[in-house]
């Protein structure tokens, strides 16, 4: 997207970052409630249609989930969990999709520039033109989402549908979701409805209901409510994740610390030079007899 | 939806899909909404979120309507109409009813004659021999004086309804609940108390049930049970109450409001039968006499069949209708006996009916515009034999499907070889939905009009163009050749202005109605309410001297001068309770909420002013489209407009298997009826007997098992579609853990199961949402699958057996509704 | 070929970055283009269940003579008070139901032993069906039942269906139905 | 080893020994790397400087115009793990062809330390250097291991969904800290070969080196090839 329309708030391995901060948005969210999902998977499919992702080829081997991970042509999963506490019985469903966090693991790992950018609405995208399909962002990003699409040879992951939310509609996935548990509007409105239905959660008696939000990522343009907050590995949702430390030290510390090293290796080099000029050969070489003795 | 008309005077969704956000109380049983209605389940979750509601999901799976229920309360398959009469008991010993409501609105006051009587599994009138009842045995004890008929408003007389009900529930108790249907007594009792949480004029609850309970060989009565429940809660007519059908096809309302079915036309009116050989006859027959209850009269709006049956005639024989030949009612055929859904294929299958006394032809000829009877069974392989039987037969489908292919049905499914198969079949490309304008009405019986996007792909055509074309090649042939009966042929009107393809407006103007001649206003006949040629406006219009014509008196009002108002969309609701009155045309008279005069008190006030149907306000009723005479005041009318009492009916004389429902086991019981032993299964449910119609006892099939729907899936046409098949891959058999581990079947690996009908394989998914039931002390096991799969899957690959295939010839005693929803198997691995 | 925007931008990557070495800014070519900003949008009504939720068919082209509408989304009526814009995953899909390479165009017939499908022109088949049902009828019409009652029934045909169908479809096979007399009649509301 | 005789011959009668042998005097010139060990070198030097530069412009944007040496960012993406992969394989032929040569002698190991330091000062006794010194033998070690290094990290990187999260981050952490010491010390070694000690970069291009320098750098090597004290 241009930044004539969608300002550019971070851009991966970008020099000097993006330009930004003319305008004045609203980072959008999308609040996923899982209280009240059903597991239709009516937003798997809207998201493909949206897309124009053709259908993959599936079997069925003992479970409602569609497949054991999202695809690169598949960008939303709804994970199904059947449990059983204290004698009840919960059929948990998630739907998994890219987080768009505030701090992407993805956009820090990519070394591709431009091919992750974060807009000025908090969207996280994939640029398919500038993607070099790498794969780093699989490293960075701690919710296991960007998939290496084998046909061209990119990384693709959901957009929070970016060519709806830049006209003004809501994402694909949000528009179909029967029962309501998807919204979609701007962060805020999604933090406050999460708080909502939280407390609702609590008073009906899920005392540990919580809005997942997490801050390791600087929190997430997708918030979502999670009656067992206390754990979101029963929704297949990391406890506290955050930016890979090692993509963290590799792009803040290790690059630019390599990047003098090579420098000074140069420069050392080179002082060398002047220091201490050549080790010449002395006399003639044609005369054994000149020889330096040594 | 039998059960629904026998109780309130009209069988269809009481309420509206949106309605149902305004409950406090939402019991899902006998569906599975959030699978099988997730756009409609939506208003489930709103009145959860906005108002507190607690849904409560009763049913033998832990589906996905129970994951996010508040409540969840499981019960063997079939078992149903024990835990609703338990329900029923706790309501009215622990007096968690709407008294006020069950004294104005019910025939709880009521008194039964004499001659009824429950004894031992049996209500009074039974003839063994028969199997089946004498209803005139349960018929209300007329009041010599007045006429009308006997009632208490105290409700203590012991023959009064209330207190025969109490008497018949009494056996019910949570104890009793837990033996017969293995819901844990306190599970039990936490559902009774949050439904009849309901039970009073400030809180409202809704039940919304599917075929979970309509495809049971005891369906009726279950539904019956809700029916009931809701009345002595004081639920129906109200907004955010009712007994909501949930329907499982895009027009399978409309097909019925049509006469999709033998036994009715247009706008259920009654087929006529052999008896009835004049339109006097049929008309005496099938109007009802008002019965009047001392405190107000009955609207009995039935008394206006002549008019809706002289229309209807008008509509289909035009000018050759006539007052002088009973507006051609002899051309009407006439039934003698059952020819619904199980009847076809069994006379099909086995070339012989008998029709009162005298042995008559069976089909040879069969046409199926959209449904593929093979699929949708039961006993597919009765069904494959039967078609294997016919001269001829005609497919109209969008894609190939199992019945156009039954002649290679895979060698299993016991079909004869091909080259034994004489069927000559034609397969005729259809078009789909959005190929075609016309309306559909949703189970809330909203009309909707849709319009046309794209033509019919390659050289496919519309459904209408296909029928007329064969509608007018036949009528060719008639009028060239002559033949028997060819006066039924050629004096039905087809005058559309293309008749080989009708525009579908023209069809609804005619379903609507017009005026043929002026119309003389009752009140001041120099004036006329309509001319000649006008659309007619309302049911009030219609008339019975041949000067009205109207193809469903029902559908009055969906297409008038102004328009055609199923085209309508606003999305104005100026109540702010889901009506929508500008959005399409609700039938009947574009009425949202049935039964509506029951959402007020005595004096027209509403029970919740929160929450208001209808109210008086001292000349008319306002609010959604009144239930009632509009100007009538508070007390001149019954609530119950289409009952002959004007009450609902705690007590309905008119079904086939009894006044009050009773807890009979399925035709395949796991276990024996532990009421009574000797009963075990409805003494009238009907069985078939030819060499296919074979039914398994529980010491061979000891788990129960069901079938259903899958959100992923439609029915058997979306195999055909890969983004689904993406999402729902095949078939699969759901197992309880422990049964599994018992078996040794692990998740994924390949289990075979047997009825007595056949045996199929599939996928096991093994699964916490399934468990045993202790059943009168003893564990029981109860499985699943869904139905989706067959041979036929075009390109896909998708294939699978045929669910079908297992399910028993047995069906309800009045709807002659197949019982698909519990039957008898054994499990392997395969 | 024009230079669209999106290959302009691509073009100046390339050369902007030979030109300077390499460049601070890179070009942010133009993602999808919102697909269906000039579709033409059709309501219509989920064919599925009877929740009957609204959806908005939308066809490539404006209804311009030369276009030829396909359908390329479809998606739900936000303005239909029931399903408020959202769909199922069977409604989701509507697109690939009306594209779907399955759909059958064209009729075939198979005959009586036969163990394969032939094609047959609709005046073909329309004109065989009309006689088979003829025959039939004529073979099999009972004018007056056992009991000498008139009944005008052709007990030689079943007919069922409908139930995905319009209602003015429903109408008129019941009005073909009662032409016919037809008493084996039945739909999907019994099963 | 002795000297082969001059003859009254072609030209460079030099080069055409350097094409199959080594270690030998030809006239003045002394024969240090014959063709294939050079061939070896060049073929190493050249996969190393494809994989530099496809890898580099991957690495930071700050080399980004190199990616446009190759037509951009997403062919060095595809040539990098296959120009690494060469390199490696050539690094291993390399390997077990100079293992001979550099075998550590005892008093080498303080090559690691202050020995290196008087080295570079031009202050170290190099009469016992053979044809490699001790610096140029940790190096040959130091570039095998780090070849290994790249290799092992470099497939991890290329297949990251075949290995958990953990061996992804350490990878990429050991193949960045590889290349950051394997180009630090690939700078050193150009500068060494080429300015700091002029007449080496011959020995890679036409396989000889004046005896003068030889017995400047390697004496003990110069002793050995010539015979003489």
């Amino acid at each position: 997207m241009s930044v004539q329309s969608l300002e550019i708030r971070r851009s991966s391995a970008s020099v000097w970052g993006s330009p930004s901060g003319m305008r004045s948005v609203p980072t959008v969210a999308k609040y996923i409630d899982t209280s009240t999902c059903i597991g239709c998977k009516a937003c798997e499919v809207a998201c493909q249609e949206w897309n124009d992702l053709p259908p993959l080829s599936t079997q069925q081997v003992g479970t409602y989930q569609t497949m054991p991970t999202l695809d690169a042509g598949f960008w939303n999963l709804i994970r199904f969990d059947e449990r059983e506490v204290e004698g009840g019985l919960m059929w948990l469903m998630r739907k998994d999709q890219c987080m768009h966090c505030a701090e992407p693991g993805c956009l820090e790992a990519c070394p591709a520039p431009g091919a992750i950018v974060q807009y000025a609405n908090g969207i996280v995208d994939v640029n398919q033109d500038n993607c070099i399909g790498c794969g780093y962002c699989e490293t960075g990003c701690p919710f296991d989402v960007p998939k290496f699409h084998a046909k061209t040879g990119k990384m693709a992951k959901c957009t929070l549908c970016v060519d709806r939310s830049s006209v003004g509609l809501e994402p694909a996935c949000v528009k179909a979701c029967p029962t309501g548990c998807l919204h979609f509007g701007t962060k805020e409105d999604m933090v406050a409805l999460g708080s909502l239905r939280v407390d609702q959660l609590k008073k009906g008696g899920f005392t540990t209901a919580a809005l997942y939000d997490p801050q390791g990522v600087g929190g997430t343009s997708v918030v979502t409510v999670l009656a067992h907050a206390d754990h979101p590995e029963w929704y297949g949702l990391p406890r506290d994740p955050h930016v890979p430390l090692g993509v963290r030290f590799w792009k803040n510390i290790l690059r630019p610390v390599g990047l003098l090293a090579i420098a000074g290796a140069f420069v050392a080099a080179v002082g060398h030079y002047f220091n201490f000029g050549a080790k010449q050969v002395q006399g003639s070489a044609d005369s054994e007899t000149n020889l330096p003795q040594v | 939806m039998a059960s629904l008309a026998a109780t309130f005077g009209r069988g269809a969704m009481t309420n509206g899909w949106v309605d149902i956000k305004n409950a406090d109380v939402i019991l899902a049983m006998g569906g599975n909404p959030a699978e099988n209605h997730p756009c409609g389940f939506k208003w489930f979750i709103e009145a959860k979120k906005t108002r507190g509601a607690k849904l409560v999901a009763v049913d033998p799976r832990f589906t996905r309507t129970a994951a996010v229920a508040d409540l969840y309360a499981p019960v063997r398959a079939g078992s149903d109409i024990a835990f609703l009469l338990g329900v029923i008991r706790y309501a009215i010993e622990t007096k968690r009813f709407h008294e006020d409501y069950v004294k104005l609105y019910t025939n709880a006051s009521y008194l039964i004659g004499e001659k009824y009587g429950f004894d031992d599994g049996l209500f009074s009138g039974f003839d063994a021999g028969k199997g089946e009842y004498d209803k005139a045995n349960w018929g209300y004890e007329a009041d010599a004086k007045s006429k009308a008929y006997g009632v208490d408003p105290t409700l203590e007389n012991p023959r009064c309804v209330f207190q025969l009900l109490k008497k018949h529930v009494d056996r019910y108790t949570p104890e009793t609940v837990e033996k017969i249907c293995g819901t844990p007594k306190e599970t039990f009792l936490k559902v009774c108390e949050v439904v009849t949480s309901t039970g009073n004029a400030q809180r409202v609850g809704t039940i919304t049930y599917a075929l979970g309970w309509t495809q049971h060989s005891v369906g009726v009565q279950i539904i019956r049970c809700a029916a009931m429940l809701q009345l002595l809660l004081g639920n129906v007519g109200r907004p955010g109450g009712g007994v909501n059908a949930l329907r499982g096809h895009s027009n399978i309302q409309g097909a019925t409001d049509l006469a999709g079915t033998f036994e009715i036309l247009p706008g259920y009116l009654k087929t006529p039968a052999g008896p009835q050989q004049t339109l006097k006859d049929y008309l005496e027959s099938a109007t009802p006499t008002t019965l009047n209850k001392q405190a107000w009269a009955s609207m009995n709006y039935w008394q206006n069949y002549s008019k809706f049956m002289i229309s209807l005639l008008k509509a289909v024989y035009g000018k050759n209708a006539t007052k002088e030949n009973d507006f051609g009612y002899a051309w009407l055929p006439k039934v003698d006996g059952n020819y619904s859904w199980m009847y076809i294929y069994d006379d099909m299958y086995r070339g012989s009916s008998m029709r009162v006394g005298g042995k008559e032809a069976v089909p040879e000829g069969f046409i199926t515009f959209g449904m593929n009877p093979v699929g949708i069974g039961p006993n597919s392989s009765k069904i494959i034999n039967a078609l294997s039987k016919l001269k001829w037969m005609v497919v109209v489908e969008n894609y190939e499907i199992e019945t156009a292919t039954f002649w290679k049905a895979p060698k299993e499914y016991g079909g004869p070889d091909s080259s034994k198969i004489p069927t000559e079949v034609f397969q005729l490309p259809a078009s789909g939905f959005a190929e075609k304008d016309g309306t559909f009405t949703n189970s809330a019986r909203w009309m909707q009009w849709k319009w046309k996007a794209i033509d019919p792909p390659g050289n496919s055509k519309t459904d209408q163009e296909i029928l007329a074309r064969i509608f007018l090649a036949v009528r060719d042939l008639y009028k060239k050749e002559g033949g028997p009966g060819a006066d039924s042929v050629l004096n039905v009107t087809w005058n559309y202005t293309n008749p080989a393809a009708p525009d579908l407006g023209e069809v609804l103007k005619e379903i609507n109605g017009k005026a043929i001649t002026d119309i003389p206003d009752p009140k001041d006949k120099t004036k006329m309410i309509r001319t000649a040629g006008q659309q007619l406006e309302n049911f009030g219009q219609l008339q019975d001297d041949g000067s009205t014509l109207c193809g469903n008196w029902l559908h009055l009002g969906v297409y008038t001068e102004a328009g055609n108002n199923a085209q309508r969309r606003s999305t104005a609701d100026p109540t702010g309770l889901g009506m929508y009155h500008n959005w399409g045309f609700s039938w009947p008279a574009n009425r949202r909420i049935m039964y509506n005069r029951a959402s007020a008190d005595a004096e027209g006030k509403a029970w919740d002013p929160t929450r208001p149907g209808i109210v008086w306000n001292g000349e008319k009723w306002v609010g959604d489209v009144p239930d009632i005479k509009p100007d009538s005041k508070p007390g001149e009318f019954g609530a119950f407009i289409m009952n002959a009492e004007g009450v609902a009916r705690l007590f309905a004389a008119t079904l086939n298997d009894g006044p009050f429902p009773e807890h009979y086991e399925s035709v395949e019981a796991p276990v024996e009826n532990l009421l009574h032993p000797k009963v075990t299964s409805s003494p009238v449910t009907k069985k078939f007997s030819s060499d296919k119609d074979v039914y398994g006892k529980k010491e061979d099939f000891p788990v129960v098992c069901t079938t259903y729907r899958l959100t992923e899936h439609y029915h058997y046409w979306t195999k055909h579609t890969n983004i689904l098949n993406q999402l729902q891959p095949g078939f699969f058999v759901e197992i309880p853990v422990a049964l599994a581990e018992q078996k040794g079947i692990a998740n994924g690996s390949k289990v075979k199961v047997s009825s007595a009908r056949g045996s199929i394989e599939g996928v096991a998914m093994v699964t916490k949402r399934l468990f045993p039931l202790k059943i009168n002390g003893k564990e029981f096991w109860q499985i699943g699958f869904p139905l989706h799969w067959g041979y036929a899957a075009g390109d896909t690959g998708h294939t699978g057996p045929l669910a079908n295939f297992l399910t028993p010839s047995a069906m309800d005693p009045n709807t002659w509704t197949p019982e698909f929803k519990t039957f008898l198997v054994k499990l392997e691995k395969a | 070929m024009g230079l669209t925007r999106r290959t302009f931008l691509k073009a100046g990557t390339v050369g902007g970055s030979l030109a300077l070495g390499f460049d601070l800014h890179e070009a942010r070519a133009e993602m999808r283009e919102f697909k269906i900003s000039r579709t033409t949008e059709t309501r219509s009504t989920c064919p599925y269940c009877a929740v009957s939720c609204g959806v908005i068919i939308h066809t490539l082209g404006d209804k311009a003579k030369n276009a030829t509408a396909s359908v390329v989304h479809v998606e739900g009526d936000p303005d239909h008070p029931i399903n408020r814009g959202t769909l199922c995953p069977k409604g989701a899909t509507l697109r690939d139901d009306i594209n779907n390479p399955n759909r059958l165009t064209s009729p075939k017939v198979r005959r009586a032993g036969s163990d394969k499908w032939e094609a047959i022109s609709w005046d073909d088949a329309i004109a065989q069906i009309a006689k088979h049902i003829k025959t039939t009828r004529d073979k099999c019409f009972v004018e007056k039942n056992a009991k000498g009652q008139v009944v005008n029934r052709n007990p030689g045909m079943a007919m069922i269906g409908g139930c995905t169908d319009t209602n003015e479809f429903n109408y008129l096979q019941w009005k073909f139905i009662t032409a016919l007399g037809i008493p084996y009649r039945d739909s999907q509301a019994r099963v | 080893m002795s000297a082969v005789p001059i003859r009254d011959r072609a030209l460079d009668d030099a080069v055409t020994v350097a094409r199959d042998r080594e270690d030998v005097a030809v006239g003045n010139e002394i024969v240090r790397h014959r063709l294939s060990s050079r061939l070896i070198h060049w073929s190493v030097a050249l996969s190393f400087f494809v994989s530099v530069l496809t890898g580099m412009p991957i690495w930071t944007p700050f080399f980004r115009w190199m990616a446009d040496l190759f037509g951009g960012l997403s062919v060095c993406r595809f040539i990098h793990p296959w120009a690494g992969i060469v390199f490696t394989v050539i690094s291993t032929v390399q390997f077990f062809h100079w293992l001979g040569d550099m075998k550590l002698e005892p008093n080498e190991k303080d090559w690691l330390g202050p020995r290196a330091w008087k080295y570079l000062k031009y202050q170290g006794d190099d009469s016992e250097v053979g044809k490699y010194n001790g610096g140029q033998k940790l190096f040959f070690f130091a570039v095998s291991l780090g070849a290994l290094g790249l290799l092992v990290s470099g497939v991890v990187m290329w297949y990251p969904l075949s290995f958990s999260q953990l061996v992804r981050e350490l990878s990429i952490l050991l193949h960045d800290v590889t290349f950051i010491l394997f180009s630090a010390a690939i700078i050193w070694h150009i500068y060494l070969g080429t300015a700091a000690e002029p007449g080496t970069f011959g020995s890679m291009v036409r396989g000889t080196v004046t005896k003068a320098w030889a017995r400047l750098h390697h004496p003990r090597w110069y002793r050995e090839v010539t015979g003489q004290k």
